[in-house]
């Protein structure tokens, strides 16, 4: 079935797993087969590399230096904004902020930018189906400044309801604040046309790109993002870094994140000035070999053929539906047309944490729980789900192992 | 299931009770409540008791979650049944020890039916929710 | 020199250097003298092959899954914390917060303790040497909520006035934030003393042990601190980690400081309820990398020893402080007896950014600027200085060749 | 200085302005001043100009850094004295292609004499401080 699929899509899996040293490992004796990627992302030999080698030859801090190293260190960094500008197809360097993961960039945005516009009663609009870190941050701004959450509606089919998204925006909306791709549902949802719809009353939007980042392809430019945000380590980068796209004017109009090194231009004992963006919001020492790894999961990532990648994802997508719909007692959350690479499922009579434990002992890592998704949760009245998500090592055999291992679990629990 | 430990894990008592819980249900003349989430699975447990002249009279739970905290909430509850509330609290006691010390339990003991457990670290929290539900409805006031 | 240095400490510095492989490569055909430890340090191989290990065989996201490598991650993760609680010898790995770095940690005590007891002309004490990390988030507070920043005089000689600080703290204190080492001066500040003066007054205490953690030992209790910060990057581990001490019952009074995954305990559509400390304080994905870089540099420091290192490190202050001594021109800012190994310093018609500039091409690196430390620059009557600071692998040759390459660079300029 | 590129940066003609700057002080009756500091370490240039009929009559800096920084700064105020306001826009805009772009500059110009710069990326900011802070003076509303 490898050698078809290879066939198909023109794509060589084979020759894509050795790329991942982790994936030759065995767990309880048995092949690891790893479909936790929503999660995070395993890393290729070119990233661990290139931080083990900068780590070896260039490392030093960054921006404050004259000294060589600190001087080639600075390079790698700036290279890394370069690298995102990139990989986002942003206009430039300046509108990329480097922060420490996907989670900082959220709250970077609410503090910096939605908090300081809150009235009571001003609202924030994003769906139901969002991640608690596309939640928490504006249930922060309901609890200490009286700041209202609206929830646009998905379908059954796990379908944004841009009806419901285009009747919530209203002269108190701040922001509009939505998924690019759904960690639970695998949902796309059609950005244009959200921005269009929040631009259309004068609202910037945010897309929470964790996921979409490494399945789909982005361009902040063609989708009009104000605010767009992805993290390393779900693009078979690090952990430890996120990107923060913004739009020049906004950056330039907002207060700073944090206090500290680099972000200042004078520190007086009486007053203080800051620097401008991006350096504004990177305060301290920034994650510095973090980004150099980041650099080599996106330079990774330019590297490979995305059509045949995506084709080799949704091939994936597509034989993993079929095995679980044709299996006993499987419901799936989550058909929107054109959706990602991840499956939300679960299995009639099996909690979802006894079924993940069972088929753990088969070497099959998938995650059971809430998914940081609460609210999602309680639409599809459940307290937890089954999810299968798929990266570009994966293959169509892990697959049949997986649901080869679900099966069996069903009939132990039966 | 041959996999090392799962047959531990799930034995057939656990099994049993995850599928047919015993005591399950609400207590509407309960003295003493207590109930514990976990923050990561989202599995829950409520314990209610009716004690009266420092004796569990009756004992019901309440939950939604995996078989072992199901099953650990099944089983604890129905051992509840006719014990004193300082039996009870031992029984607590013991199981926490139980469950995440370093000696393993005696076999024929509650602690021992659950001490498949042990090889499953991060299942251990499922265990011990409705241990740690019995506790505080002990320690609520009545 | 080196062979007597050693038998005189009994510290093998030759053998200590061949961990460090960045330590062996040349810049512009010469020996790099790297004397830039302040800024941060250089990774020994134990502290770079952890992190490469880990990403090759154990990585996963942690906390959230049920399956082996998510559950070997999650106790590498929570073996750095314990690690860290080992290192500051706190009562438990609870009161241990890791942050992605200094700087954050800083942010986290501002917003989440300091911030919400703020009344307009509350007031928190620091000094004249501390970084910008332990100032600009006062800043904030004063900016935003009309706190007040009182500033603790220095010497001449770089020691702290306790007198001056005794007289700052009263009733409207509600925090002393002071340095336990300074960055620039070298300064080591008598924690336990201002600890109790602190406490005499029922006003809890902070200390930055950014540069204290590699250069002195530790111990959170016998200081009787209440918070204690340190990063990772300048004791021999990665960027992209911090530290964060607190006693338990701050840690348990603090709100939030960042919102998202893992750090709540239910997310409704119109509540939201947050998890116990130390989770509470670490949304979203952590940085799981570094945690395993951190504790293998934790591990690196408690397997040599200390009391060796810190007789090396203070025989490199000495030699260098009696070769600068004796040099024209040179005048050296801070003397505080039992200082740290780091010497700030300027050269009579040299520029600092002129100086580091030229000894850089002959390998020799050094900082020149302001340090972070603006309002302790003007303390001193200067916009800038070099500063030399050394660490366990530098070597009294290195002492050497910086400055005899500092006195041609002030021979040139003449 | 043998090691490579620092004798190139600094030139006797650098190092002499940087000792003995020409044109540095105050101008009391200046129409238009500029200036700009370098964020990261703290060099600071004021350039201050009295301009009539489109003529700048005389320069003046004021300013605190490195050689570079006020090497720069001292030779481009001797340079605008007596030039039209159009010439010094012009070269302004030639430093600044000539120290941040590819091509070096000829020999023999006020660029060329900064031009050993272009092998210190993180000191190029030095030298085009007083650029800026020119920038600035002649955007200024006299
Ligand atoms: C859709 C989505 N948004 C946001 C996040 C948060 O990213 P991180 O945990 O890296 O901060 C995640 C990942 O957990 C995610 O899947
Ligand atoms: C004394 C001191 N405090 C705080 C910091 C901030 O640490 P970081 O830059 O790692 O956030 C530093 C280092 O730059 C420091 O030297």
């Amino acid at each position: 079935m490898n050698a078809a699929q290879t066939a198909r899509t023109g794509f060589d899996v084979a020759a894509m797993r050795r790329e991942f040293p982790i994936l030759s490992r065995e767990v309880y004796g048995k092949k690891l087969v790893y479909l936790d990627n929503a999660a995070s992302a395993q890393k290729p030999r070119a990233v661990i590399d290139a931080m083990r080698q900068f780590l070896e030859t260039d490392y030093a801090n960054v921006h404050r230096g004259v000294h060589f190293l600190s001087s080639r260190a600075t390079d790698h960094y700036e290279a890394a904004r370069e690298a995102a500008r990139r990989f986002l197809n942003a206009p430039a360097a300046d509108n990329i902020i480097l922060t420490h993961g996907g989670t900082e960039a959220f709250n970077l945005v609410a503090s910096s930018f939605v908090s300081p516009m809150i009235a009571p009663g001003d609202e924030i609009v994003i769906s139901e189906m969002e991640h608690h870190a596309n939640i928490v941050p504006w249930h922060f701004l309901r609890e200490r400044q009286g700041a209202v959450i609206r929830w646009a509606r998905i379908g059954d089919d796990g379908v944004l309801d841009l009806d419901h998204l285009q009747s919530l925006i209203g002269p108190r909306t701040k922001l509009v604040a939505i998924t690019h791709m759904s960690n639970v549902l695998g949902t796309i949802t059609p950005a244009r046309v959200i921005a269009d719809m929040a631009h259309a009353r004068g609202v910037p939007v945010l897309f929470d790109g964790c996921q979409a980042a490494v399945h789909a392809r982005v361009d902040v430019q063609a989708i009009d993002a104000d605010f767009y945000i992805f993290c390393g380590h779900k693009i078979y980068g690090p952990t430890g870094i996120g990107v923060l796209y913004a739009k020049p004017h906004f950056l330039s109009a907002m207060r700073p994140y944090q206090g500290g090194g680099e972000m200042i231009r004078e520190v007086g004992f009486d007053a203080v000035s800051y620097g401008d963006a991006p350096h504004r919001f990177e305060a301290g020492t920034p994650p510095i070999m973090e980004a150099v790894g980041l650099a080599a999961a996106i330079r990774f990532l330019e590297g490979i053929d995305h059509a045949a990648v995506h084709a080799h994802e949704q091939a994936l997508l597509a034989h993993a539906t079929r095995q679980l719909r044709a299996a006993n007692g499987v419901r799936i959350f989550g058909e929107a047309p054109g959706k990602g690479a991840i499956i939300a499922f679960d299995v009639k009579g099996v909690h979802p944490h006894d079924l993940a434990t069972v088929i753990d002992r088969e070497g099959v890592a998938i995650r059971a729980g809430h998914h940081c998704a609460h609210p999602l949760m309680k639409r599809l009245g459940v307290t937890a789900t089954g999810r299968a998500s798929f990266a570009l090592y994966n293959t169509m055999e892990e697959v049949d192992v997986f649901v080869a291992a679900l099966q069996r679990a069903r009939e132990f629990f039966q | 299931m041959n996999a090392a430990g799962l047959d531990d894990l799930y034995r057939e008592a656990i099994l049993d009770h995850g599928r047919n819980p015993r005591c399950m249900g609400k207590l509407d003349d309960a003295t003493h409540t207590g109930c514990d989430a976990n923050r990561l699975c989202g599995d829950a447990v409520t314990i209610r008791l009716r004690i009266a002249d420092g004796c569990i009279e009756e004992a019901r739970f309440e939950g939604e979650g995996c078989a072992i905290s199901q099953a650990s909430a099944s089983m604890l509850t129905e051992a509840l049944g006719g014990k004193r509330v300082e039996d009870a609290e031992r029984l607590a006691a013991m199981m926490r020890v139980a469950l995440e010390g370093r000696e393993p339990p005696a076999a024929n003991t509650l602690a021992g039916l659950l001490a498949g457990v042990r090889a499953f670290p991060e299942r251990v929290a499922c265990a011990l929710l409705s241990v740690h539900a019995l506790e505080r409805a002990l320690g609520a006031a009545p």
